[in-house]
């Protein structure tokens, strides 16, 4: 088998690893690098259970290949809070009952904070076509829309 | 339990509230552990061979290549599980492990353990199977005819009438008076044929488990399920083993909607990792969930209805044909009951078939049966309403059922609250508010019954003052937070102080599955009688310090008091005062509470829709939503007003884009999220709620269940927005764009 | 399944003519994993062209742009030439998929995919884009209605590898244009999709091309809408007969996500559609 | 003696009866009542059924009192999603 060895940073933290190349990011984050806050839902990038960041932009984890990470700053959603603080999404979602079951909530969170950093007061038509690709099956999205929109002001308040 | 009155006048001081739920914190930060999460030392990969065809003998299965492979390390098929099953336990078995003949396309065949994924997944394709491939069916209205093919000969039962053909295996019916005569009163009658497609869950996260037997039979079990003693039960018997030996852990559930009520791949895992003596994990892909677990049945239903120019209907009629795939199961008893359910009828009759076809088993889908009734019984009433030129909540209301009335399914209701889910809707500026051009409103009412099943609860006090509670219904949406309320409610001490866990098989009593909207119901009533008994032995322990009677010592706001004068000058002890000192004053404090109440409230939901149809092209865009349900008595409203809007969402999908596919080889087209079109954020409108409180007298609080009634009125309200907006009745879900295209050009062509 | 990321489009050329087996060129991937995963397709190399120098730039070259082959959606879509000269070609790209496929799905993927369904291809043909071709044999520029040949199939030799795209200068008095119908509002594939780039002159269209998507094995231009459309300022008559034309050379297949009905009858209604929001973007530039 | 009423489609396993009287106390001894009365009833029963006592829906319990005013009515037994 030709393992690949790759060198990336996650969350800030630098991390080794040796995959198959076969192997996605999804794959290595949950099963070598044990970092299962980013779910696999289809496999197929039709749900965005697996986003992640990747040099700053949401991607599917399941749809890049962990070799191609070599060098790359991958975030998950085990590092939106920052030492011990949850992130003003986090904390939106709680107050607003903006999960269910949760499955969706990690791909969400990091699919929705990408957006407040490109656009720190979207619309809630915004929101929903920025989260189109973020399945939700539980709530009819309408709490999530209200938790990242009530997030968004929020930031905006706090500078 | 309490009488209503007392229900009634309570005041709350948790109960209504909206605090966080206790897992909320692991959900957003991912810590939270859902079925793929869990892993273990010398873990093995399964993967599951399926069948490529919709119905093929299985002549032979050559593994010889797969067990050569060096990271294969155990191989199964339906010969490593018990013999001689009988009933639901023998077509569960035959569903999750083909005998001799694979059913449906995607019924497993085999599978495989390896010490890698990608290496199990290899291993798949060195099993040879030779199949003989045999004529199928797929459509339940197909099934029913002569020359249809025999999906499985002798699976009908005793209620099927003589000289129907091998694929229809149930028969029933209920009603009252007479239905003909009925008729013969009406001003105007209404009989159309209504089809509905096959609908999954979609649960975002697909089964996964993780299984440990050894060869002593001793194994342990995390999956996620809605109800992991039914897993462990289920398990227990395919695999031959004592079901007490099998410890099963329910994880973070990623969703269920009824689909997570039965066992798929878990009996798979075990009885792999019996063969490998090694833990085995499987994780089900997304294209194996949608063509080998349930989805709910496809339905072929008729319905006539007779009404008075005044609105009064004097006669329902409908017959609801369901196929729940190769296995009997179809919840056509429930369409038939539930259909008319809402109404106060004088003649009434249904008739449901359940029918099999060479599709996957059927799984319960939130209130099973009872949306396609109500599509087809709820577009009938709004087209008499068209006809007749009446409003469709007046209409709905001339007819409501109130307590008292003979319900279509037999008893008379007690206390129910549809009249005030109709008088809300209509008070609701929704129902008021002009329409633009193109669009058009829906209104439907919706009934189901709700459910109670064995429950068993356990609550601990620390010597902190905290307490644990134990329950044993997985959390599928936020009950956590629910339990918690209602315990802190009961013992008078705060939320926070309160810590839900959802107990092992090896904890706790049996409990039946988180479904039927029993578990706010059912382990509610169950944490509040545990609170009660433990309250109990906290006076008890009080009094035996104060050398009083038990009697003489009652419980407020968490500290027990002397009952009145007479009983003596004490000062009020805390909870936490009794629960610091309860080693020296008898040991352990443990309430507890084991019984199937019976006491379950059924509800009813009035839903308005306002859609808009793009007529060039077909398109439908929900533009306005309001819920309206009674929940009895929200325990914690955003998780109720998040049931009745996922709900909505559900049957938004369902009636507009939502359709197992199958092709003429009988194998399903669209196996993924790209084409079972479920909706996305950007296809909703904001779902506006309002919950109404008429409180169940058998529950404590009130509390009737609020999981599944929300999806029963959706697809009839889409479809008469639909119906109204387009000016052409749509009787077919889903209402994709072609078909509306279809049916505007026959309107035009007259 | 071998992996490798060149940082030469020599040498990922050769490596990709020299491989044995299966080779497939990695881009954003937004394809090529979901066939990897699925087991549609067993590769064994892959060649991940995005550490090429270039394959991630945009350039300005004789009036026109020039895209490399890994340019995202995302990034494509934040190019205020780009966006501006050819709205057209660009809404076509980001229409595909979600926020995540967006930061990885390129133009050059969507083509090479070969689907009949691909939503940036119609746009890219009716505004005449070629794509620049390095292969072993050398470098060759194409023009994109030649490249899909079928489902899944491309005239692409073995190692060939498209490095650019090429959109040529806008010009004044242009505007183009792409619609696609689905049944939700994202996060599907097109049933028909329609690109229509025209160009006025005094309010009246001088230049034009439409082409469909989704409605047979390959986009296809409507050969006849040119013809319909010199020479008018869009009136109804004019739209009712484009649309008559578009809907004329559907071929479409019925299947899981349309009717060859309901595929004929939509061409119809998206080139109306799409040639007046053209003609709009067309009066409103330079 | 309590009237118990039957759903449609087991009247042919009752004599063509839509109403069967028992003696019974208990939704337990209506269930055996019903059998003793016409044993065709007996599969029906067995696959489940809950019995609705005055309107209050019994999925299980076979201890639950039956009065001998009170409304009884056999049902389907009831599950859920």
């Amino acid at each position: 088998m030709n393992m690949m060895h790759v060198r990336a940073t996650v969350n800030g933290d630098a991390v080794e690893f040796v995959c198959d190349p076969r192997e996605t990011m999804l794959d290595v984050l949950r099963d070598r690098l044990a970092l299962t806050g980013a779910k696999e839902g289809c496999g197929t990038g039709d749900c965005g259970a697996c986003s992640i960041t990747v040099d700053g932009a949401v991607v599917c984890g399941c749809l890049m290949l962990a070799a191609e990470a070599e060098g790359a700053e991958i975030g998950t959603v085990e590092g939106i809070s920052e030492g011990g603080e949850l992130h003003a999404l986090q904390e939106n979602f709680l107050k607003h009952a903006a999960l269910q079951c949760g499955i969706c909530t990690p791909g969400i969170l990091v699919a929705a904070k990408a957006l407040l950093e490109e656009n720190p007061d979207p619309t809630d038509t915004e929101i929903r076509y920025w989260l189109a690709g973020n399945l939700c099956r539980c709530t009819g999205y309408d709490k999530i829309v209200r938790a990242v929109s009530d997030a968004a002001a929020e930031m905006r308040e706090n500078g | 339990m309490m009488a209503l009155d007392e229900t009634t006048a309570r005041e709350f001081k948790v109960v209504g509230t909206r605090p966080v739920r206790p897992d909320g914190v692991d959900k957003v930060t991912g810590r939270a552990r859902f079925g793929a999460d869990a892993y273990a030392p010398g873990m093995l990969h399964g993967a599951v061979l399926r069948s490529p065809h919709a119905h093929a003998r299985i002549v032979r299965i050559d593994a010889s290549a797969a067990e050569a492979m060096p990271e294969v390390k155990a191989i199964v098929t339906q010969a490593d599980f018990a013999e001689g099953l009988s009933g639901e336990n023998r077509n569960v078995l035959e569903n999750i492990m083909a005998g001799e003949r694979a059913l449906y396309d995607g019924h497993a065949v085999a599978a495989v353990a390896a010490t890698t994924a990608f290496a199990a997944r290899d291993a798949l394709k060195r099993i040879e199977v030779e199949y003989e491939v045999l004529p199928h069916v797929t459509d339940v209205d197909e099934a029913m005819k002569e020359d249809a093919p025999v999906v499985r000969d002798g699976a009908a039962d005793a209620s099927v009438p003589d000289g129907m053909h091998p694929n229809v295996v149930r028969y029933h019916e209920n009603g009252h008076g007479d239905v003909e005569a009925g008729f013969a009163t009406a001003d105007l009658v209404i009989e159309e044929r209504f089809r509905t497609e096959a609908a999954h869950q979609g649960y975002i996260e697909p089964h996964a488990c993780l299984a440990q037997l050894g060869p002593d039979g001793k194994g342990e079990l995390w999956c996620c399920t809605q109800g992991h003693f039914v897993a462990g039960k289920i398990c227990a018997s395919l695999l031959g083993i004592d079901a007490s030996q099998l410890r099963v852990t329910a994880s973070e559930i990623g969703g269920g909607f009824g689909g997570k009520t039965t066992v798929f791949i878990e009996p798979v895992a075990l009885a792999l990792s019996r063969k490998a003596n090694r833990p085995v994990k499987i994780v089900m892909s997304r294209a194996e969930v949608f063509r080998a677990t349930g989805p709910t049945s496809s339905a072929s239903m008729d319905v006539r209805i007779g009404m008075k120019k005044d609105g009064t209907i004097t006669a329902g009629e409908g017959v609801f044909r369901l196929q729940g795939g190769a296995f009997p199961g179809a919840p056509m008893e429930f369409s038939a009951m539930c259909a008319f359910a809402p109404y106060d009828l004088e003649n009434v009759r249904c008739i449901g078939w359940d029918v099999i076809c060479n599709r996957p088993k059927q799984a319960a889908y939130r209130a099973p049966g009872s949306p396609m009734g109500a599509f087809a019984v709820e577009s009938v009433i709004d087209e008499l309403c068209n006809r007749l030129g009446l409003d469709p909540i007046e209409v709905r209301l001339k007819n409501a059922a109130r307590e008292g009335t003979r319900a279509a399914f037999g008893p008379r209701y007690p206390r129910i609250g549809l009249v005030e889910t109709l008088e809300a809707a209509r008070a609701h500026a929704h129902y008021s508010a002009p329409l633009e051009p193109g669009q058009g409103r829906g209104v439907s009412c919706g009934f189901w019954f709700n459910h109670a099943g064995e429950t068993a609860v356990s609550l601990a006090l620390a010597e902190d003052g905290t307490v644990s509670l134990s329950v044993g219904t997985p959390d599928i949406g936020g009950s956590r937070a629910s339990m918690c309320q209602m315990a802190a409610e009961a013992l008078g001490i705060s939320y926070d102080k309160i810590r839900t866990t959802v107990a092992d098989t090896a904890t706790l009593g049996y409990n039946d599955v988180s479904h039927g909207s029993r578990v706010t119901y059912a382990s509610g009533l169950a944490t509040i009688k545990a609170a009660e008994d433990t309250v109990d032995k906290l006076c008890a322990r009080a009094a035996a310090e104060w050398g009083i009677d038990r009697d003489a010592v009652v419980w407020e706001d968490g500290h027990a008091r002397p009952a009145g004068p007479n009983a003596g000058e004490f000062e009020p002890v805390s909870l936490a005062r009794i629960a610091s000192r309860m080693g020296r004053t008898g040991g352990p404090i443990v309430g507890h509470f084991e019984a199937t109440p019976e006491g379950a409230g059924v509800s009813f939901a009035t839903h308005l829709v306002d859609a808009e149809v793009d007529p060039e092209t077909g398109a439908t865009k929900v533009v306005r939503y309001t819920v309206v349900q009674d929940a009895g008595k929200a325990i914690h409203p955003s998780y109720v007003e998040g049931q009745f809007q996922g709900g909505a969402a559900q049957g938004i999908g369902w009636a507009l884009n939502e359709e197992y596919i199958y092709g003429e080889d009988g194998r399903l087209q669209n196996p993924g999220f790209l084409d079972y079109r479920i909706p996305v954020a950007s296809d909703l409108p904001m779902i506006d709620t309002v919950i109404v409180e008429v409180p169940n007298p058998g529950h404590p609080y009130g509390v009737r269940g609020v999981g599944e009634t929300s999806i029963c009125p959706p697809l009839a309200a889409i479809a008469n927005a639909v119906s109204n907006a387009a000016g052409v009745r749509l009787c077919e879900l889903p209402m994709s764009p072609p078909r509306i295209l279809k049916a505007l050009d026959a309107e035009a062509d007259g | 399944m071998d992996y490798i990321a060149p940082e030469s489009i020599e040498d990922a050329a050769a490596r990709a003519a020299s491989a044995p087996g299966v080779v497939r060129i990695l881009a954003g991937g937004t394809d090529v994993l979901v066939q990897l995963r699925s087991g549609f397709v067993e590769p064994d190399l892959v060649v991940d062209i995005k550490r090429i120098p270039g394959m991630k730039d945009v350039t300005a070259e004789n009036g026109g742009w020039r895209i490399g082959a890994a340019v995202s959606g995302r990034e494509l879509g934040a190019h205020s030439g780009v966006a501006g000269d050819w709205p057209g070609v660009v809404e076509a790209l980001e229409l595909i998929g979600s926020t995540q496929i967006q930061a990885r799905a390129t133009l050059v993927g969507n083509l090479c995919n070969a689907s009949p369904a691909a939503d940036s291809v119609p746009a890219l043909i009716a505004a005449g884009a070629t794509v620049s071709i390095r292969g072993p044999g050398g470098s060759r520029e194409v023009p994109v209605a030649e490249i899909g040949t079928g489902p899944g199939r491309t005239s692409l030799e073995r190692g060939e590898i498209i490095t650019s795209v090429f959109l040529p200068e806008r010009g004044a008095g242009g505007g183009d244009a792409y619609l696609r119908f689905i049944p939700r509002t994202e996060m599907d594939i097109a049933v028909v999709g329609c690109g229509v780039n025209l160009r006025i002159a005094d309010g009246r269209i001088v230049d034009s091309r439409v082409v469909l998507g989704a409605v047979a094995p390959t986009a296809v231009e409507v050969e006849e809408a040119a013809a319909i459309l010199n020479g008018s300022a869009l009136e109804e008559d004019v739209l009712d007969a484009l649309a008559r034309a578009s809907s004329a050379i559907c071929r479409p297949i019925d299947d899981k996500r349309g009717t060859v009905e309901y595929r004929t009858r939509v061409a119809g209604v998206l080139a109306r559609r799409a040639a007046r929001t053209a003609y709009e973007r067309a009066r409103g530039s330079r | 003696m309590v009237d118990v009423l039957l759903w449609g489609s087991l009247r042919p396993f009752a004599d063509g009866e839509e109403t069967v009287s028992v003696e019974a106390a208990t939704v337990g001894e209506v269930l055996n009542g019903l059998v003793r009365a016409h044993p065709g009833l007996k599969p029906h029963i067995d696959a489940g059924v809950s019995v609705a006592v005055d309107g209050r829906i019994i999925s299980s319990s076979l201890g639950e009192p039956v009065g001998p005013d009170s409304e009884v009515v056999l049902m389907q037994r009831l599950k859920g999603g």
